[in-house]
């Protein structure tokens, strides 16, 4: 099992060098990070709207993820054994981008209605029902 | 007789010729529980809109109707068996009705069906409970004719029938066991009746505690009995379940051949050979093993000696008796079946005691009488007391098996013969007198049932109900004329104001008293002579010393009996100018049963044959010794002890009818007698005390810390205070909300990351 | 692939037809007419019951002895039928079609009672008869989903019109609950969708079907990422469950949310996302999977039963304290979900049995409850409290018995439906070897009899509630619609008949 | 040991060529193909960051087209050059607008925008993200290793950055088999695999699956976007 936030200094260096340069496991970092980022958001922002978009974040970065696998399993076709190995993973990207444009459509919807309503989107007053 | 069989001709033939209906009626034994319990459930139900006529009419058609089924029943299966060898005695020819109808309980090996069964003993008791019975509910009509809960005591007291009749009729010892906790619980509601004396409902409360502890030996014998033989039906089951095609299946018994054994080579081969072969049929119950023990130890001497527990595998050559109880094993690894049956019996006699009212458990009985009087009469006299004589001569097999836990019963039951018939003699209350005098009647019967002669114990319980009733309906009769008074004291010189009550009591005491040729002369006469003769032949000295008791409770009896009748009809009127003017005899619906009653008092002895067919006819077994009845020596002595009892009495409170005081004698028997040997206050000291100490602790301990600081307040306190923390997360806002599911994730993903 | 299996998803196009049907019929209809949409709705339910059952004996048919129950690998079924069908993309077994029964039911339940609201609200609207049903259809096809692109878009239909539904009121509450519901659900929707890339990673496709993993013989390395997926996968699908720590949205959203869509939410939506939850454990993740994992629910089982029921013991509010329960519920149910790695394909089966007995006893019953709770009303306020349901036994004595049956039930006594359901579930757990986790479960089943016979103390003993200003009891409070009433009185006779005759169910269908 | 059986197979034709294409990929164009990849991974966290910390609401959406710009790029350079189309034209184009555009229609004044700023809390929302982050990367990181099969297979096609050079090359390959007859047909790879290696990304490699095996979760996406469109119609009614 390889070590988490443990790592030796020589270790460190390596493992950034292997991360700086074009490859899966970068590009998952770099997923995971932004996947970090974007759940940052949710949890940190009182604006429900910027809560949205750091959901909008999350979703990008599943996206990444999707396809850097595609990527991978395009050439791992002969031994999965699937037909589109690689091109399901961009067919779920693409309809990850379907999912988020429809619930974008109906929160923002939502958000609206309720500002109607109270006419404020802070997530600390959106909170009458409690306990 | 021809005019007999004309009028008889207009009945239907079912009626005329109930044995040609046989399986007929088998298929309807339950009618007989049945119709006492719908009178239950329409005065019971409708006890709030239901006029008096039509709930006293209900409840003594439900007990009568019961009793009319009951009859034909039994009149069915009084006939030749066609079934060879079912255990009936030759001379009494009866075929058995056994009806199952449907499976009850069933928990892995444990099958215990509901089922009824009608032989000798059930059909006899059932003849009298619902006889008996429907007198006294005819009575009762009269007597509570002026209570308030009128339908309320109708409903409580068949209740109690279909209880009664249920434990009479089950064909397992469970149900017997329903219908036990049955009665247990109408005699509770009944003796509580007028509730709202406190004293009154405390007498039921005492009613119910005693039978507690009796019935933890009760449960206590059927498990045992249950773990050694593995069934807790007392017969196999029928051939088909809802059917009766087959009475009961008995054991196949094929006795030696008598040249095989003589031509035998050796001893052993012999011995081998001499030995009876029995087969069970495919579900024995409790009596096809007692049977089959019996069989295979007759040779063997008296005693049924040490059969050990793996008999499977040495019954196998010789028969398939099969003790596979699935516990047996586990539960007595060491132990002989004697020793288990033993166990088991004297564990179920424990329960007798409490139910029949016997040593050390009697003291309930006598407060059992803050009830009704036709209450008293029946539950507490006539039925419901003598459930455990009727167990001890339904598991009388199991019983006879040992001669010690006969001793035990039969010492047990001579003890409390003599000692309640020393409490009655001094007793002012009425009804009181005729409880320590049931108590004492009890005793003879365990004491009858003791010498291994069980059918004498169900003919004295015959007997006994027939007066006893009898007497505590009189004395019913003599309260209500006196308008609630119970204390003799204040009665005298009755004789003239209840001519019918007089007379039908006179005849009552002279059957309790023993006075010759009246009912209990001949039960009682021949349980003494049967002592006597076990005694003779040679079982101890204590048969004779039990002997010797049972003569000198039946001098008590014969003298506390006149004593009653004595303070009551005779001498003059001690309760005042004022009520003795409104003393009055009481209606026909109340002095009909009394005659009745009476009439069966005086014949009843007779009228089932010399008195010795009926304890036969009830229970096959035998005393294996010569039981010799009509001894001289115990006739004298019975004769003399009851007429010498009748003449003190007379000498003392029918000569000097006139004084005022009638108790002159304060000595230290009397006071001994009068305060019941100390016996209760005893009880109170001793026993209630030390569960009352035992009940502080446990109540400081358990209730106090455990329960409610520990638990209630503790357990309930943390419990709230988690469920506040929790509520202050649950604060309404979103992020927070992500939080808790990023944590949750965090700790899913660290579990499954560090394997 | 063969299209002719679009033949099977039947039910799903009755119930997708239909919802097209209601929402243009509402534009012809004049607003008086509407009480006809939900008839419309309702029978459009009732004919896709039928075609589920036509469905179910046409698949039976080719299961001679044991009913397919789980179609897991190696327990396909013989002559020639293939459960998976259009390409694996779903399964037709008995779990699924289970599922769909309770989500049809629920809709329908759902679209009944909410039958009686005001014409001028969106809950008579044909666009939201059409929500439910499209929602329905949703859990159908999630109940029915074998493989992860179908699964994700099946949940998302179904999330997307709860959403909505939950703020079809367009109310303060009803926006508040649909906000936090929506939220908190693309949230965790991304963790399940994570979780999906990762298996995507690790076996180069979306199928549920265990033969996926059979990859892991060739990359042995990726057994990490199909760990991380079953993590990431475990708590999307837990917080659509409601278990705990995933539960927050739970109670907020259940009370915001009309009395309607509560119910279908507590029943059909759960329902389905067992079905998720199942076909992960006895599916994937499976009998045939090296790694033991079920102390996740074991634990969340734990968490969630003490959660639900601790916290509902200090509600105040009926609606609320239902929520609570049903995340106890949630817990109860995990215990049916647990494998033990002894566990055989028959014990699997066996266990979906208990889960799919006690998801429907559980959805007929909160159904039930929620219908009581949105009839309790006052000038059109809605009434919550224990306060406000003092006294109803006197005032409504047929609805009170009712709720009084439903308490009895989701407490687990016998003879009631919840009893029955609980006992099995208990049962399976303990056969698994989880023994610690179902005795804690009685005991706090034992402790939320404290909460529930709070509804009945306060419906038959407590005083009729005075009203707020005056000494003057209030009269009646109940708005009376015979549509509730009948979803109420059908679900408190479905409830005592599933408690006495549990075999009634389970002969029917195993 | 997956990589020895790749080149083994490979082998089989033409034992260099797998490698060259290999080395050629690295030696081709490795420094520009990381350069990119930093460039937009850079850009995409910057921007990441600075929507989420951003105090004004305008601004943090402005700042999610450079974020869709960084992640079309990354799509790119992961050969999915129609996905890259696609977030720019729906996330670009379409989400980000509506976000504005309901940011306009609140219009919230500066007092409603105040985030106050709670150390702790903060603090522990970054840790707790943090770990979740480190928590996806670690179980990357193992299940990814350096020199593993996923890995390798992921840097096979670096050098493919232009399909249509690699096509023909196979294309001819194929027909020199064909006029060979069956003498290797065990290693020919299948038409359809071929003709989705070469066009691996495009719109045509993905509308072949889209239309065939994932017919229904497409067609079920329309009916999510039916649900959408009639949820916003329910939602945004004015009340009665």
């Amino acid at each position: 099992m390889h070590g988490w936030l443990l790592l030796g200094a020589d270790e460190l260096s390596h493992w950034l060098g292997n991360l700086l340069t074009f490859r899966l496991a970068s590009c998952l970092a770099l997923a995971g990070a932004l996947f970090a980022i974007g759940a940052w958001g949710v949890l940190a922002r009182r604006n429900v709207l910027l809560v949205l978009i750091s959901v909008e974040l999350m979703l990008n970065a599943v996206m990444l993820a999707f396809v850097a696998f595609a990527r991978a399993h395009v050439n791992l076709a002969h031994v999965t054994g699937r037909p589109y190995a690689g091109e399901s993973g961009q067919i779920f990207a693409l309809s990850i981008i379907a999912l988020a444009a429809a619930e974008a459509a109906v929160g923002l919807a939502i958000v609206i209605a309720y500002f109607r309503n109270k006419g404020s989107v802070d997530t600390r007053e959106i909170s009458s029902m409690r306990g | 007789m021809q005019l007999l069989d004309w009028f008889t001709s207009f009945l239907p033939e079912w009626i005329r010729e109930p044995g040609r209906f046989y399986a007929y009626y088998a298929e309807t034994l339950y009618l007989i529980p049945l119709f006492p319990f719908v009178g239950f459930l329409i005065n019971g139900l409708c006890r709030k809109s239901i006029s008096r006529e039509a709930s006293g009419l209900v409840a003594c058609l439900g007990s009568g109707l019961a009793c009319f089924w009951a009859f034909l029943c039994f009149f069915a299966a009084n006939g030749p068996s066609e079934v060879a060898g079912t255990g009936t005695d030759v001379e009494f020819p009866f075929r058995a009705l056994h009806a199952v109808y449907a499976n009850w309980i069933e928990v892995g090996s444990f099958q215990c069906a509901f089922g009824l069964y009608l032989d000798q003993l059930s059909g006899v008791m059932t003849l009298v409970i619902t006889g008996v019975g429907t007198l006294i509910h005819i009575y009762s009509m009269g007597y509570m004719g002026h209570d308030k809960a009128y339908a309320r005591y109708f409903a409580y007291l068949n209740l109690f029938l279909f209880a009664m009749l249920l434990l009479v009729l089950g064909d397992n010892l469970i149900l017997l066991f329903v219908g036990w906790e049955g009665v247990g619980l109408c005699s509770y509601l009944l003796i509580g009746f007028w509730y709202e004396d406190a004293a009154k409902a405390a007498a039921g409360m005492k009613a119910f505690v005693f039978n507690r502890v009796g019935d933890l030996g009760f449960l206590l014998g059927i498990f045992t009995l249950f773990a050694v033989f593995g069934t807790v039906n007392f017969v196999s089951a029928p051939v088909k379940v809802g059917t009766s095609q087959y009475p009961a299946q008995a054991n196949r018994i094929e006795r030696p051949d008598p040249e095989a054994v003589l031509g035998a080579a050796s001893e052993s081969e012999r011995a081998r050979l001499s030995e009876p072969k029995v087969f069970l049929p495919a579900e024995p119950g409790l009596f096809n093993y007692a049977e089959a023990l019996r069989a295979l130890t007759a040779g063997k001497g008296a005693a049924i000696g040490n059969i050990p527990l793996d008999y499977n595998a040495a019954a196998a050559g010789r028969g398939n008796l099969d003790l596979s109880g699935n516990l047996a094993r586990d539960v007595f690894p060491n132990g002989t079946v004697a020793f288990a049956v033993a166990l088991a019996c004297l564990l179920l006699f424990v329960g007798a005691t409490g139910k029949s009212a016997q040593l050390p458990l009697y003291a309930w009985l006598p407060d059992a009488m803050a009830g009704p009087t036709p209450v008293s009469a029946l539950i507490h006299a006539a039925t419901m007391v003598t459930a455990g004589v009727y167990m001890v001569t339904r598991l009388g097999a199991f019983f006879a098996f040992s001669e010690s836990v006969l001793a035990v019963v039969g010492v047990v039951g001579a003890l409390t013969a003599i000692f309640a018939a020393l409490c009655g003699l001094t007793q002012t209350d009425i009804k009181k007198v005729l409880a320590y005098s049931t108590v004492s009647q009890l005793g003879y019967m365990f004491l009858g049932a003791a010498t291994g002669a069980f059918g004498l114990a169900i003919f004295h319980v015959v007997t006994h109900a027939f007066f006893k009733a009898l007497l505590f309906l009189g004395a019913g009769s003599v309260i209500h004329g006196m308008h609630e008074e119970q204390d003799m004291r204040k009665m005298g010189g009755l004789r003239r104001k209840m001519p019918i009550t007089f007379w039908t009591m006179l005849l009552g005491s002279c059957a309790l008293s023993g006075v010759p040729f009246t009912a209990g002369w001949y039960s009682k006469d021949e349980i003494l002579g049967t002592v006597l003769a076990k005694a003779e032949s040679g079982y101890g000295g204590v048969w004779w010393l039990l002997y010797g008791l049972g003569i000198v409770a039946a001098f008590c009896t014969a003298f506390y009996t006149f004593r009653l009748m004595g303070l009551t009809f005779f001498g003059s009127c001690r309760a005042g100018a004022e009520k003795e003017g409104r003393i009055h005899e009481s209606p026909p619906v109340m002095t009909v049963p009394l005659m009745i009653l009476a009439v069966f008092s005086l014949v009843g002895g007779v009228w089932f044959g010399s008195g010795a067919e009926l304890p036969h006819f009830v229970s096959p077994l035998r005393p294996s010794y010569d039981t010799h009845l009509g001894h001289a020596l115990n006739l004298a002595l019975t004769t003399l002890a009851a007429l010498g009892g009748i003449g003190l009495a007379l000498l003392l409170y029918v000569q000097g009818g006139k004084l005022t005081k009638p108790e002159p004698e304060q000595g230290l028997f009397y006071k001994l007698s009068l305060d019941k040997f100390y016996v209760e206050r005893f009880y109170d000291q001793t026993v209630t005390g030390a569960f009352r100490l035992g009940s502080e602790v446990l109540h400081l301990l358990v209730d106090v810390l455990l329960i409610d600081t520990l638990l209630v307040y503790g357990l309930g306190g943390l419990v709230r205070w988690i469920a506040g923390l929790l509520r202050r997360v649950q604060t309404g806002v979103v992020n927070v909300y992500a939080a808790g599911i990023v944590c949750g994730a965090l700790l899913v993903l660290y579990k499954l990351l560090k394997g | 692939m063969n299209w002719n299996e679009l033949y099977e998803l039947l039910p799903v196009g009755v119930v997708l037809g239909t919802a097209l049907v209601v929402v243009f019929l509402d534009l012809a209809l004049p607003k008086k007419e509407r009480y006809v949409l939900s008839m419309v709705a309702m029978g459009g339910c009732l004919l896709a019951l039928g075609a589920l059952a036509e469905t179910y004996l046409s698949i039976a048919a080719y299961y001679k002895s044991t009913p397919p129950w789980f179609a897991a690998a190696g327990s396909a079924p013989s002559g020639g039928f293939n459960p998976f069908i259009l390409g694996g993309a779903f399964v037709i077994d008995g779990f699924g079609l289970a599922v769909s029964v309770v989500a049809l039911l629920a809709g329908a339940l759902s679209i009944l009672s909410s039958a009686h609201e005001d014409l001028d609200s969106n809950l008579t609207s044909g666009e939201f008869y059409g929500l439910i049903l499209l929602g329905v259809s949703g859990m159908m096809l999630l109940g029915l989903s074998h493989e992860f692109l179908t699964l994700l878009v099946s949940l998302e239909i179904m999330s997307i019109s709860t959403y909505i539904l939950a703020g079809a009121r367009r109310d303060t509450p009803g926006a508040e609950a649909a906000l936090k519901y929506l939220v908190l659900g693309a949230f965790s929707t991304a963790f399940l969708m994570m979780g999906i890339a990762f298996f995507y990673g690790a076996t180069g496709g979306f199928s549920l079907a265990p033969a996926s993993l059979k990859v892991l013989e060739q990359i042995p390395s990726s057994g990490y990422l199909l760990r991380g997926a079953l993590g990431l996968l475990l708590v999307g699908a837990l917080f659509k469950v409601g278990a705990a720590p995933f539960h927050f949205w739970i109670p907020d959203v259940y009370q915001g949310a009309p009395s309607g869509v509560t119910g279908l939410m507590a029943t059909g939506v759960k329902a389905a996302a067992f079905a998720v939850l199942g076909r992960l454990a006895f599916e994937t993740f499976g009998l045939t999977y090296s790694y033991d994992w079920c102390w996740v629910f074991a634990a969340a089982a734990v968490l969630t039963m003490a959660v639900g029921n601790f916290l509902a013991l200090k509600q105040d509010n009926v609606k609320r304290m239902l929520a609570y329960s049903g995340i106890a519920h949630t817990g109860y149910l995990l215990l049916a979900f647990l494998v033990s790695r002894n566990t055989t394909e028959a014990e699997a089966a066996e266990q979906l049995q208990n889960a799919a007995f006690y998801l429907l006893a559980y959805g007929v019953i909160t159904l039930g409850a929620f219908g009581v709770v949105g009839l309790v009303r006052e000038d059109g306020r809605r009434l919550e409290t224990f306060d406000d349901f003092a006294g109803l036994a006197k005032e409504h004595p047929a609805l009170a018995l009712c709720m009084a049956c439903f308490m009895f039930s989701l407490a687990g006594l016998p003879p009631f439906a919840g009893f029955f359901a609980k006992f099995l579930v208990f049962r399976s757990a303990i056969d698994a070897g989880y023994v610690l986790p179902a005795v804690l479960g009685i005991l706090t089943s034992v402790a939320s009899l404290y909460y529930y016979l709070r509804v009945v103390r306060a419906m038959y003993l407590d005083p009729v509630r005075p009203a707020a200003l005056g000494q003057e009891p209030v009269p009646a409070r109940c708005r009376y619609a015979w549509t509730s009433n009948l979803v109420i009185y059908g679900a408190g006779l479905v409830t005592l008949v599933l408690g006495m005759l549990p075999q009634w169910l389970t002969g029917l269908v195993w | 040991m997956f990589y020895l059986i790749r080149t083994q197979e490979a082998g089989t034709k033409d034992e260099v060529h797998d490698n060259s294409v290999s080395e050629r990929a690295r030696g081709v164009a490795p420094a520009m193909e990381d350069f990119v990849f930093l460039l937009a991974a850079g850009l995409c966290v910057l921007s990441a960051c600075a929507i989420v910390t951003c105090k004004n609401p305008v601004y943090s959406v402005i700042l999610m087209l450079p974020f869709f710009l960084g992640m079309a790029t990354l799509f790119t350079l992961l050969q999915a050059s129609f996905l890259a189309a696609m977030e720019i034209m729906v996330y670009g184009g379409a989400i980000l607008v509506v976000f504005l555009f309901v940011i306009m229609l609140i219009n919230l004044r500066p007092e409603d925008l105040k985030d106050d700023f709670n150390f702790a809390t903060y603090f522990t929302y970054v840790v707790l993200c943090g770990l979740v982050g480190g928590m996806i990367l670690s179980f990357a990181r193992a299940g990814v290793p350096h020199d593993g099969p996923l890995e390798k297979a992921f840097a096979q096609e670096i050098g493919v950055l232009q399909p249509d050079e690699a096509a023909p090359k196979e294309a001819a390959a194929a027909e020199g088999e064909a006029q060979d007859g069956a003498s290797k047909p065990a290693a020919a790879p299948a038409p359809a695999q071929r003709k989705g290696r070469a066009a691996f990304g495009s719109v045509g490699s993905l509308g072949v699956p889209l239309f065939t095996q994932f017919m229904i979760p497409f067609e079920l996406i329309g009916l999510l976007l039916t649900v959408a469109i009639l949820g916003a119609m329910v939602l945004s009614k004015k009340k009665a």
